[in-house]
C-alpha cells in the first residue's frame, strides 16, 4: 500500500472502527448481514441528504449565475430564521408528500406507477460499486465497472415506461428521444472508459484506484486525467454522462419549451418527487464513476494533504463535478434531438475510438527508454487533438457563427 | 441453493410465457426485458458474474431499446387485434409443437443420468476471461468483431433503404 | 433431481416457450423476441454444464456464451432493422403477409 | 475551434456567478415584500385626492366638486356628488365639496385625464401598484376616504411637480390676499368717502363676491399647461 502511514490514521479507519464497534458483538451471519445494512443506510441518507441540498445549490447557483437570489425564504420552522432558505428543500419535499397524486384515466396504470420506483430502484443500485473512501467500497467485485454501466443502462428504459405508460403524445415523443439518445451516448460512455480498464488492466473499482496511487515528480497525481487519453476520456465521459443523466444541454426528453415536461408530464406529487431523486442519484453515481475511473478516486491530490481523510477527498471532488454539472446547465443552451444525435455518432464515437488506438499507442510506448516516455506525450496529444480538431471542423462546417444584428 | 434456482426460474419462465401471449407489443417486451434480467440472475446463481453483466448490458441496456424503437416505429394495424382463425390454427399446431420438443427435452433430461461435479461454485475472474479471449479465442473474438461491424452496418443499410440522402442510424 | 437437471429443464422450458412463441404468433417483432429467447435458453445450458462440469477451470462455457451474447445482438438488430424494412414496404409486420418474393 | 464558444460561454456565466456577490451593477435585487425599490418620480397610476392636512382630510379636500373629471373620464369610472351645504377650503373662502367620490379602479385606465382637467389641482396621480384585494367589487371601488391623501405625501411621491403646483397655488393665494387687500382699502376708501355710500353699495356685492374666485380660475388655467410636462 502507498503511504502506510496515513492508512492507519484514525480519521481515515474511523468509519470501519465505528461499524465494528457497534456491530462487533453480533454472531457472524449476522454480523455481515448488519453490516452490509448499515451501508444500505449510510448510502441512502447521505446521498438522500445530498441530493436535497443540491437542488437547492443548483437552484441558487442557476440564480446567482442570472443574478438572482435564488430560493431564500424558506424559514427553519419554530425558530423563524431564514438562513439563506437552507430549508426549502425540506419545503419542497413536504409539499411534493401532500400534492393529489393523479393518475390520468387512459394512462397504463401499472406501468406508471412502475415507472418512477424503477428509475429509482436502477439508480440507487449504481452507488454499489463506488469506492467511498479507504476502505469504504459496499461491494467489491470483480466485474465492478461493468456491473456499474448494466444497472445504469436500465435507467432510459424506465423513461421509456414513464413516457408510454402516460398515454399522452408529449411522453410519448419523450419516450422516443429517451431511447435514442441512450442508444446513442451509451457507446461513446462504454468506449470511453475502455481506456481506463485496459491501462489498469481491471474491471474492479478498488484496483482502478489503486493503479492511480503516487505522484509524478512528487506533486503530479498519478490520475488518468493527466495524461492526453485520460483527459479524452473523461471529457467524453462527462459528455455522455450529461446525456446519459437527461442533464442539460442534453435534456431533449424533458424539453419544456417543446415537449412541457416530457416523460414527466403526466406525474405529479411524490412520483415527481422520485423522478427528480432519481435524476440527481443517477447524476452523482456518474460524477462518482468519473472521479473512480479517471480522478483518482479518493486519493487526494498532493502528498502533504494526506491527512486529510480519503472520504473528503472523494466528497470534495464529487461536489466539485456536480458544480461543474450545474454550471454546464447554467451555461448551455438545449440541442435539437437530430444535433444531439449526429454530435454522439460523428463526433463522440470516433473520438472514443481515436481515444482506444491512442491509449494502446500510449502503453505500447511506456515499456521503452526514457525518451521514449517523454516523446509520447506530444505523440498522444497530438493523436486525439488533431481527430479532435478535424472532426468538428466537419461537425460544425456550414454553421457559420450567427451574427446577432439586433441583439 | 435450488430454490433459489426454482424461484428465479419461475419468475423468468412466467415473465417469458406471459409475454409471449400478450397482444400489448409494449408489455411483451417489457415483460421479456423481465425474464431476461431473470436469466442474468441465473448467470448471477451460477457464479458467473462477468456473463450476468454482460447479459444485463446487452440485454436490458441495447437490445430492448432496439426493440422497442421497433415497436414504436412500426404503427399496428387493426387487423393485428382481431384474431384470425388461420392464426388460431397456428397457434394450436405451435402449442402441439413446443410441447412435444418440451417433453422430449425434459424426458431426455430426467431419465439421462447425470454425474455433478464440484459442487463449489467455480470462479471465473475477469482477468481469466480476458486472457483466454485474447488468448485462445483471439480468432473467434475478431470473428464476432467483424461480424457485429457487418451486422451493424446491415441493419443501418436495411433500416434506411429508400432514404439515400441522409442515413439514419438505427443500429 | 440434481440441480444440474433442475437447471436443464429450465433451459428447455424457456426455449420451448421461445418456440411456441416464435411459431403461434404472427407478429414478426414477436417472432423475433421468441428466438432470441430461445437463444438465451442454450446459454443457459452452456452456463449450466459449465457450472456444474468436473473441471470447470478452463471458463469454455463462459467464453461460449460470450460469443453468444454478441451474436445475439447482431441477430436483433439486423433483425430489427428488417421488420422496419417490411413495415416500411406493406404498413404492418404481421408474418403471414410478407410471402411475397416481388414487390 | 470546436469548443472555443464554449469556453468563452462558460466564462460569461462564471463572471456572472461570481460578479453577483460583489458586484452591485450585476446584482440589482431586493427582498420585495420588506424592501422596496424607489419608484421613478414619473412613474404615475390610479388618482388620489389631495388633502391640505394628515390630520382632517376630510375638512381640508381641494376638490370642489365641480365634476369636470366625472365628465372627462373616458372609462366614466368617477362618481361624485355635490354636497348640499358649503364649507371653508384652504384660502378660507366657502365651497362645495364633494359628498361622495368614488373611483373604480378596476375601470380606471390610468390615463390622467382627470388630473389635467382639474381646475384646482385637486387631484394627482398616486404610485400605487398593489392594488390586488381579495373581493372584486366592493374593495377595487375606492370612496373618498380611501382616496383622500395629504399634500405630503404627494410632495413624497412627486417632489418636483407638487413643488410647483404648492408654488403656484401659493402665489394665487398671495394675489389673491393682495387682492382682497386692495379690495377692502378699496371698500375703506369708498366707505371714507362719504358721497358714495349708495353707489359703493350697489357696487361692492360684485366686487367682493368674484375677489377671490375669478383670480383663482383665470390665474389656475393660465400655469395649467406645464403641469403635464412636469
Amino acid at each position: 500500500m502507498i503511504a502506510a502511514a496515513t492508512t492507519d490514521a484514525f480519521l481515515e479507519r474511523a468509519p470501519v472502527l465505528l461499524r465494528d464497534a457497534v456491530t462487533g458483538f453480533l454472531p457472524e451471519p449476522w454480523r455481515t448481514l448488519v453490516n452490509a445494512l448499515i451501508a444500505v443506510g449510510l448510502i441512502l441518507g447521505i446521498f438522500g441528504t445530498l441530493f436535497a441540498f443540491i437542488t437547492l445549490a443548483e437552484r441558487k447557483i442557476l440564480g446567482r449565475v442570472q443574478n438572482r437570489p435564488g430560493p431564500n425564504r424558506a424559514p427553519i420552522p419554530f425558530i423563524n430564521k431564514r438562513f439563506f432558505g437552507l430549508s426549502q428543500p425540506f419545503a419542497d419535499g413536504v409539499k411534493s408528500l401532500t400534492k393529489e397524486d393523479i393518475v390520468p384515466r387512459d394512462a397504463d396504470k401499472v406501468l406508471h406507477y412502475l415507472a418512477p420506483v424503477a428509475l429509482l430502484a436502477f439508480s440507487i443500485l449504481t452507488f454499489a460499486v463506488i469506492p467511498y473512501g479507504r476502505n469504504l467500497v459496499p461491494v467489491e467485485l470483480d466485474a465492478a465497472v461493468l456491473y456499474f454501466f448494466a444497472a445504469g443502462a436500465a435507467t432510459e428504459l424506465a423513461v421509456f415506461m414513464a413516457g408510454w405508460a402516460s398515454r399522452n403524445k408529449y411522453s410519448l415523443l419523450a419516450a422516443m428521444r429517451a431511447l435514442a439518445q441512450l442508444i446513442s451516448y451509451e457507446l461513446p460512455l462504454l468506449l470511453s472508459w475502455v481506456p481506463v480498464v485496459l491501462i489498469a488492466g481491471t474491471l474492479s473499482t478498488t484496483a482502478i484506484v489503486d493503479a492511480q496511487a503516487g505522484w509524478k515528480f512528487g506533486f503530479i497525481p498519478h490520475w488518468h486525467v493527466f495524461t492526453p487519453w485520460g483527459f479524452a476520456g473523461f471529457v467524453i465521459f462527462m459528455v455522455a454522462a450529461l446525456a446519459e443523466s437527461n442533464r442539460s444541454p442534453f435534456d431533449t426528453p424533458e424539453a419544456e419549451s417543446e415537449l412541457i415536461a416530457g416523460h414527466l408530464t403526466e406525474y405529479s406529487g411524490f412520483k415527481y418527487a422520485l423522478f427528480f431523486m432519481a435524476e440527481y442519484f443517477g447524476m452523482l453515481a456518474l460524477s462518482g464513476m468519473a472521479i473512480t475511473l479517471f480522478l483518482g478516486g479518493w486519493r487526494s491530490p498532493l502528498p502533504f494533504l494526506e491527512f486529510i481523510p480519503s472520504y473528503l477527498w472523494f466528497g470534495g471532488k464529487l461536489l466539485a463535478l456536480i458544480f461543474g454539472f450545474i454550471w454546464i446547465r447554467a451555461t448551455f443552451p438545449r440541442l435539437r434531438i437530430d444535433q444531439l444525435t449526429r454530435f454522439a455518432w460523428k463526433f463522440l464515437v470516433p473520438l472514443a475510438l481515436i481515444n482506444l488506438g491512442n491509449t494502446i499507442v500510449w502503453s505500447l510506448m511506456s515499456n521503452s527508454s526514457a525518451l521514449m516516455q517523454l516523446a509520447r506525450w506530444p505523440v498522444c496529444a497530438a493523436i486525439i487533438l488533431v481527430p479532435f480538431v478535424v472532426l468538428g471542423r466537419k461537425l460544425s462546417a456550414g454553421v457559420a457563427p450567427r451574427i446577432y444584428r439586433y441583439a | 441453493m435450488n430454490a433459489v434456482l426454482i424461484v428465479i426460474a419461475l419468475v423468468t419462465l412466467g415473465a417469458a410465457a406471459v409475454a409471449m401471449t400478450l397482444r400489448n407489443l409494449i408489455h411483451s417486451a417489457l415483460l421479456l426485458i423481465a425474464s431476461w434480467a431473470g436469466v442474468a440472475a441465473f448467470y448471477l446463481w451460477a457464479g458467473a458474474e462477468f456473463v450476468a453483466f454482460a447479459e444485463i448490458l446487452v440485454y436490458v441496456g441495447a437490445v430492448s431499446m432496439v426493440v422497442l424503437f421497433a415497436v414504436l416505429l412500426t404503427r399496428r394495424s387493426r387487423a393485428d387485434l382481431t384474431v384470425t382463425p388461420d392464426s388460431a390454427g397456428r397457434a394450436i399446431s405451435g402449442f402441439i409443437a413446443g410441447g412435444a420438443v418440451c417433453g422430449v427435452l425434459v424426458g431426455a433430461i430426467v431419465a439421462t443420468p447425470m454425474g455433478v461435479g464440484s459442487s463449489p461454485t467455480p470462479t471465473v475472474t475477469v482477468k481469466q476471461i480476458g486472457v483466454q479471449l485474447m488468448g485462445t479465442h483471439a480468432a473467434s473474438l475478431l470473428i464476432v468483431g467483424v461480424l457485429l461491424t457487418v451486422a451493424l452496418l446491415g441493419a443501418i443499410v436495411i433500416a434506411s433503404a429508400d432514404r439515400t440522402d441522409d442515413s439514419e442510424d438505427t443500429p | 433431481m440434481t440441480a444440474l437437471q433442475l437447471c436443464l429443464v429450465f433451459s428447455s422450458a424457456l426455449f420451448c416457450v421461445g418456440l411456441v412463441g416464435a411459431l403461434a404468433r404472427s407478429n414478426t417483432i414477436l417472432v423475433l423476441l421468441g428466438i432470441e429467447l430461445m437463444l438465451n435458453a442454450a446459454n443457459i445450458n452452456f452456463i449450466a454444464f459449465w457450472r456444474f462440469s468436473p473441471s470447470p477451470a478452463p471458463a469454455t462455457g463462459v467464453m461460449f456464451v460470450i460469443f453468444s451474447i454478441a451474436v445475439a445482438a447482431a441477430e436483433a438488430a439486423v433483425g430489427l432493422a428488417l421488420v422496419i424494412a417490411v413495415y416500411r414496404h406493406q404498413k404492418n409486420i404481421r408474418l403471414q403477409e410478407a410471402n411475397r418474393l416481388k414487390g | 475551434m470546436l469548443g472555443s464558444g464554449l469556453i468563452q460561454g462558460l466564462a460569461v456565466t462564471a463572471k456572472n456567478l461570481v460578479g453577483s456577490f460583489h458586484d452591485p451593477a450585476r446584482y440589482t435585487n431586493v427582498e420585495y415584500p420588506e424592501v422596496k425599490t424607489k419608484l421613478p418620480e414619473a412613474y404615475r397610476n390610479f388618482p388620489f385626492l389631495v388633502t391640505e392636512s394628515a390630520s382632517d382630510p376630510m375638512g381640508t379636500l381641494r376638490c370642489v366638486a365641480c365634476q369636470i373629471c366625472e365628465k372627462e373620464c373616458p372609462p366614466q369610472c368617477i362618481y361624485i356628488e355635490k354636497s348640499k351645504d358649503k364649507k371653508p377650503d384652504a384660502t378660507g373662502k366657502m365651497q362645495l365639496f364633494p359628498a361622495v367620490f368614488d373611483i373604480d379602479t378596476s375601470v380606471c385606465m390610468s390615463c390622467q385625464i382627470c388630473v389635467e382637467v382639474c381646475p384646482f389641482d385637486a387631484i394627482k396621480m398616486d404610485q400605487v401598484f398593489e392594488v390586488a384585494t381579495t373581493s372584486r367589487f366592493e374593495a377595487l371601488l375606492l370612496n373618498r376616504n380611501q382616496l383622500a391623501k395629504p399634500n405630503t405625501y404627494y410632495h413624497s411621491i412627486h417632489p418636483t411637480e407638487a413643488a410647483e403646483v404648492d408654488g403656484r397655488l401659493a402665489a394665487e393665494r398671495k394675489a389673491a390676499e393682495e387682492k382682497a387687500k386692495a379690495a377692502a382699502a378699496a371698500k375703506a376708501a369708498a366707505a371714507a368717502a362719504p358721497k358714495s355710500a349708495t353707489a359703493a353699495a350697489s357696487a361692492t356685492p360684485p366686487s367682493t363676491t368674484p375677489t377671490p374666485k375669478p383670480p383663482a380660475a383665470p390665474s389656475a388655467e393660465a400655469p395649467k399647461p406645464p403641469t403635464p410636462a412636469a
